[in-house]
């Protein structure tokens, strides 16, 4: 096992980009985790008098309230850390189903590749992507009440077709590898080798996807809850926290500014990571 | 050679015609009942009357049918709310979004490529490094929220452009800036690397061998390589831009064919969304059918293997 | 006279051309165009034929990857495709093929002895010790260390791949073995190596193999019988000696002679081919007469329109040409 | 370094050597950190209107030695060190200007793979063109005229139908042609041909090569052929030189080296190579061992641990090249002095 973590630490020290983006990730994923735990103030608790205080760096600054507080006197550090765990709650799981749907689809038209199959599905995967994704996302939110589980399942709608193409393009390719003709020479049932000798290399290719997909679950997430779609209160999202901010712009910025800054932080390490994932994973360049 | 045009036009009817289908039926689905919201205080069997009247008191297939009649005839159906037929509202709403998009793609291309090849050529420099840097951070940037930023600094506090509605040219300038922002980042990290790929392309090095001086063969060889990968780029990111359009439109307050959008979907204004939900997707997907298409021009290979040689 | 091994009677292997809207078929590639010859025990017959002469196809239709259009396939004297189900079994325990790039044989996410344990594991050993002792052995055997069997294809050079792949082939005690070019992708020094152990596995274990290779000089040691392929047809077939000293088809001289070789280079002689500029027929619209009348200079009006029979020469010696 | 002595002390500029490496390193210098010394201290002169024949197993550096050359060596490979005299001028002096116009025009490469060495997107007649007016301009019937003049050359007459085709429209054999045809179009000096038929067939190679010899008997050029295949090299080379981890191990005119060799390395590979003709013995002898890597070569000799006569002297010294015999230099602490190829084989 030694070998495998000192292979990781030089993968690290060698791609700093990625590192950076690693420990901004695993912050993040600590809040969301921890979010309720580490709250200072209840997120919901409205406290009047503290109304509209500017973050600890400017004069006027309440004390505990180091991002200072929103309209009705929330305080926005812990709005901001539970609009965390709900994006990055969201955004890991619709990313998820987006994999597992894509991956089926993916493997079945790519497998049965001449065939009419293929070409169906392959009809339906240009349809999702024909769609413009906002029209879709806000007519199935009207459609439907917009809870959590409707905003993953909107979410896995915008990002499952890619999926499908990349993991079709790569079976389509891969069934033609000499391995594979030998393993069929040998007798091996053709499920055996979809699972077994297919499966194995699904990783390394949705892998480099994966990072720039969740980016940008994450600040679609955002959006519909900011055009008051997607998730609404109790919940608290990054999204409806700008929202709200938005008509005391002009005095109290920060309620907006603060949580765009933080999406856009998340979503640059990932951004981060996924670069490095695609030259890591990219046969051309490292032949 | 032929038959692969005519496929690929099929496919992209197919398409079209399933989002339309897909649209239609959906809408009617949705739980609330949009006459009721025309005239809110109606009785019981006034609001079936105006049902009738608008046409969606028959069950789903009938009224698909009687719609695609109406299709043949050029009549997209009628909009309620805006009281006046579904085409007149797009014609009306359609130059402001197509300002907007034209804007948006001239500065993404334009840009997308000055720095997508300068980052290029020299790569592995604090150029590129910056370039590049810039990319990633804008791709990063959520598109809404740029949008308010700017709307606040440059047009609240600096007044130096308008940030709401329309009024003329100068009203579109700030939201086709916001609108460009992540596909320009998208094409400059796309085409650099595309670039750099063709670049080490054995025809490329064969002519630097034959003399030919490293920079002009690089643009003018490496560029025609890499035009292909750009188109395809190019078509898939054109989706994201018209979702982006909404976004913006919404935003900004921009009267185009996004904020028309979201209101018709939000007062059910069925044949008003159908319209625009159709108009959007198929300009996507002729625009995809015309790049895959022209890429049998481009390619001599590819036109070759199509028996067109 | 004892069964053979493998016979093959006027095999064919035709793809069709698909265009237009339907994809209708307007045109079909002649890939493997009525083939027949046989392999008795022990015996190794030589394929040899130059890159797109379809003897890829032959070998995967032979080994059951594709079904023949036409032909029958006799393996011990079994139609192949009149064999019960565990018959079929048994024969692919008793095939094996082996592939020329060693790297894209082998699953580059398997193990070695992943890999190597599939056809156990296919023909039903259970037992995981067992078939870690059988894939021990058979690497010593072929002079590989066993601790590489942890290790993943690209952690091994090309040489150390192919014996991998040799390896697997041997695992399951095949009694014919199908190699498709598996030295041609080696550099010279290690493709003597691996020549040499094929011999040498050919006797220990009384193999017979049919070897296809690209090059005359290539299977001169190791080839019994010798079969020159082009453009989906047997154009020569003979015992290795004949064709090397009493070669009869003009095609089996060029490659004889096109072959370049340190012999020639010490006595200073250039090629003296006689050959037509040209290329290989294209197999979607092969040539009226024979295949070979393209680029062969002694070709004249017969040889453009009639098809030449097989000609006997000696005793198993045969040759399509009407010059002989 | 010794070495440089050595050939400095016979080596005068003769008025015929139309080309001389000396003591040439070119390094890559990997991202992972490791230094590989593809090419690490190479000599050899070429003689006017000569053939050099250099032979060497894969990551032997024989085309790193082409790219250095011609200063066009890949990311992220490095040359540093030796000198590149060439018609007596240093190339590696150059500025990248004077050297892009002596390339194609003095010396010219041509690529191992046909299919990607042209330009894809413009027909046979476009590239044709553009690879004159690169070094000269003249007026469209001058150059259409030197056009038909090479493709005849190598054997091409159809000329008016080519020059209108698109480079995928023609077979691999038949785009090497044109690409022969499109490097002599200034009548260079020296020809290098990198690997020319290694992705063709049998028959096709030997076209290929035939049309070599007869551009070469034409325009009198001079011709690096590099490959691995020793049959190439002996049926067209007049001097061979045998490359091994990125050194010369030994190098002498062909018919010397192919009945005497000395290296034990140059022994092994004839040795294996297989014949037509019938051996005297039923297996090949084949090197043991497999190929060096280059990245941590071992101490002293490279080939020590695939030869069949080390030394102790062998696994500590690095052997220098030395000249054993007129004209014949080795890189060997023990040459095999005595030793005759028709031991082995029925060569004469």
């Amino acid at each position: 096992m030694s070998e495998r973590i000192k292979k990781v630490l030089s993968f690290l020290r060698k791609n700093p980009s990625f590192t950076i983006g690693l420990i901004i990730i695993l912050i993040t994923l600590f809040i969301a985790i921890f979010a309720d735990s580490i709250v200072p103030f209840d997120p919901a608790a409205s406290s009047p008098k503290d109304r509209l205080a500017p973050p600890f760096w400017s004069s006027g600054a309440k004390p505990g309230h180091i991002l200072g507080t929103d309209y009705i006197g929330r305080d926005l550090v812990s709005r901001v850390f539970m609009g965390i765990r709900t994006s990055v709650f969201i955004s890991f799981l619709s990313v998820g189903t987006a994999i597992i749907i894509g991956m089926t689809v993916g493997l079945i038209s790519g497998l049965s590749h001449p065939g009419p199959i293929d070409s169906i599905l392959m009809r339906i995967t240009d349809i999702q992507m024909g769609f413009p994704f906002i029209v879709l996302a806000i007519i199935i939110l009207t459609l439907v009440e917009p809870t959590v589980t409707s905003c993953i399942v909107v979410l896995s709608l915008a990002s499952w077709p890619a999926y499908a193409r990349v993991l079709r393009s790569n079976v389509m390719l891969e069934k033609e590898m000499d391995y594979i003709a030998a393993a069929k020479a040998m007798g091996a049932s053709s499920t055996r080798i979809a699972i077994k000798y297919l499966g194995r290399n699904f990783l390394p290719s949705i892998l480099p996807v994966m990072p720039m997909d969740i980016a940008g679950a994450i600040i679609t997430e955002s959006l519909l809850s900011f055009m008051s779609i997607g998730i609404q209160p109790p919940n608290i999202s990054l999204g409806n926290i700008m929202a709200d901010g938005r008509n005391y712009i002009s005095t109290s910025w920060w309620i907006t500014a603060i949580p765009g800054v933080v999406v856009m932080i998340i979503v640059l390490a990932l951004n981060l990571m996924g670069d490095t994932l695609q030259k890591y994973f990219d046969p051309k360049l490292n032949k | 050679m032929l038959a692969t045009i005519t496929r690929r036009i099929l496919q992209g009817l197919i398409v079209i015609i399933g989002i339309t289908v897909i649209t239609f039926v959906m809408l009617r689905l949705i739980p609330s009942d949009p006459s009721r919201t025309m005239a809110p205080n109606a009785t019981e069997e006034q609001l079936m009357q105006l049902k009738e009247q608008m046409g969606i008191g028959d069950p789903i297939p009938t009224q698909f049918v009687k719609y695609v009649k109406n299709l043949m005839r050029g009549y997209m159906g009628y909009s309620y709310f805006q009281k006046a037929d579904v085409s007149t509202v797009i014609a009306k709403a359609l130059p402001m979004s197509s300002i907007l998009l034209l804007f948006a793609i001239i500065i993404a291309v334009v840009f997308g490529l000055l720095l997508g090849i300068t980052a290029a050529i020299n790569s592995n420099t604090w150029i590129d490094r910056l370039i590049s840097g810039f990319s990633v951070l804008f791709q990063s940037m959520p598109n809404y929220w740029v949008g308010i930023i700017l709307i606040q600094i440059i047009s609240v506090q600096l007044k130096l452009l308008p940030s709401t509605g329309y009024k003329g040219i100068r009203y579109s300038i700030l939201p086709s800036i916001v609108l460009a922002l992540p596909m320009t980042a998208v094409l400059i990290r796309n085409i650099r690397a595309s670039m750099m790929d063709s670049i080490n392309q054995n025809f490329v090095k064969a002519a630097k061998a034959r003399g030919i001086p490293s920079w002009s063969s690089l643009i003018k060889y490496s560029f025609r390589n890499s035009l292909i990968p750009m188109l395809t780029l190019f078509g898939t990111q054109l989706g994201v831009l018209l979702g982006n359009c909404v976004v913006v439109e919404y935003v900004f307050g921009y009267p185009g064919i996004g904020m028309q959008i979201l209101n018709a979907i939000v007062r059910r204004d069925y044949y008003l969304v159908q319209g625009l939900v159709a108009l959007l997707s198929s300009f996507f997907i002729i625009v995809n059918m015309a790049i895959d298409i022209g890429y049998i021009y481009l390619d001599p290979r590819i036109r070759k293997a199509q028996g067109g040689l | 006279m004892s069964v053979p091994i493998l016979e093959v009677k006027d095999l064919k292997k035709h793809y069709p051309i698909r265009r237009g809207l339907f994809n209708k078929q307007v045109a079909t590639k002649y890939v493997v165009d009525g083939i027949s010859f046989k392999i008795e025990n022990g015996q190794t017959v030589a394929l040899v034929g130059e890159s797109g002469c379809g003897k890829s196809v032959l070998l995967r239709t032979i080994i059951g990857l594709e079904d023949p259009t036409e032909g029958y396939i006799y393996f011990k004297g079994q139609r192949y495709d009149q064999m019960k189900k565990n018959d079929v079994k048994e024969m692919r325990r008793k095939i094996q093929l082996i592939f020329q790039d060693s790297l894209s044989s082998l699953h580059p996410r398997f193990t070695i002895k992943m890999s190597m344990e599939e056809p156990l594991i296919l023909y039903g050993m259970k037992d995981a010790k067992k078939r870690d002792e059988i894939i021990v052995n058979t690497l010593n055997q072929v002079g590989l260390d066993p601790e590489f069997r942890f290790r993943y294809p690209e952690q091994l050079s090309g040489g150390q791949r192919q014996r991998v792949i040799i390896a697997r082939a041997l695992v399951e005690r095949p009694e014919l073995i199908l190699a498709d070019e598996p030295i041609s992708a080696l550099d010279v020094s290690l493709q003597a190596q691996v020549l040499n152990f094929l011999m040498d596995l050919k006797e220990k274990y009384s193999l017979s193999m049919l070897f296809v290779a690209h090059d005359l000089a290539v299977v001169r040691q190791i080839a019994d019988h010798i079969m020159i392929m082009y453009a989906g047809k047997i154009l020569e077939s003979a015992p290795s000696i004949e064709i090397y000293n009493n070669a009869k088809h003009p095609y089996t001289k060029v490659l004889l002679e096109s072959a370049p070789s340190i012999t020639k280079g010490i006595r200073d002689e250039g090629f003296n081919l006689n050959l037509k500029i040209g290329d290989t027929p294209d197999p979607a619209s092969p040539p009226p007469g024979c295949l070979f009348n393209t680029r062969c200079i002694l070709a004249d009006e017969k040889c453009m329109t009639v098809i030449p029979e097989p000609v006997e020469i000696s005793p198993n010696h045969f040759a399509c040409c009407h010059k002989i | 370094m010794k070495q440089n002595a050595d050939v400095k002390k016979q080596q005068t500029v003769q008025p015929d050597v139309l080309l001389e490496v000396k003591d040439l390193k070119t390094y890559f210098y990997m991202p992972s950190g490791a230094v590989v010394k593809a090419v690490d201290g190479v000599n050899f002169t070429v003689k006017k209107g000569s053939v050099l024949g250099i032979i060497g197993e894969s990551g032997s550096g024989k085309s790193v030695t082409s790219r250095s050359i011609m200063r066009i060596v890949d990311e992220p490979g490095k040359i540093v060190g030796g000198e590149i005299n060439f018609k007596n001028r240093n190339l590696l002096k150059l500025s990248e200007k004077e050297m892009s116009r002596i390339r194609g025009s003095q010396i010219s490469l041509i690529f191992q793979d046909p299919t990607t060495s042209f330009n894809p997107y413009m027909t046979i007649g476009e590239q044709l063109i553009e690879a004159y007016l690169v070094h000269k301009k003249a007026s469209k019937e001058e150059i259409k005229q030197r056009c038909i003049e090479v493709l005849k050359m190598v054997g091409i007459s159809n000329h008016e139908e080519i020059m209108k085709k698109y480079p995928c429209e023609f077979s691999a054999g038949f785009r090497q042609r044109i690409f022969i045809a499109m490097s002599m179009i200034f009548k260079p000096d020296l020809l290098i041909a990198d690997e020319p038929t290694t992705s063709l067939g049998i028959t096709i190679q030997a076209e290929i090569i035939e049309a070599l010899i007869d551009v070469k008997k034409e325009a009198g050029n001079s011709v690096i052929i590099i490959t691995h295949d020793f049959g190439v090299v002996s049926q067209f080379s007049d001097d061979i030189f045998v490359m091994y981890a990125g050194r010369c191990v030994e190098s002498s005119p062909k018919k010397k080296l192919l009945l005497y060799p000395r290296h034990p390395y140059t022994v092994g590979l004839i040795r294996s190579v297989p014949l037509l003709e019938a051996r005297k013995t039923k297996r090949l002898k084949s090197i043991k061992g497999f190929p060096p890597d280059m990245v941590n070569l071992p101490k002293g000799c490279a080939f020590s641990p695939r030869c069949e006569f080390v030394q102790p002297k062998c696994l500590e010294e690095q052997p220098m090249l030395r000249e054993i015999e007129e004209g014949r230099m080795v890189a060997c602490h023990y040459p095999l002095m005595d030793y005759r190829t028709s031991d082995d084989t029925t060569l004469e």
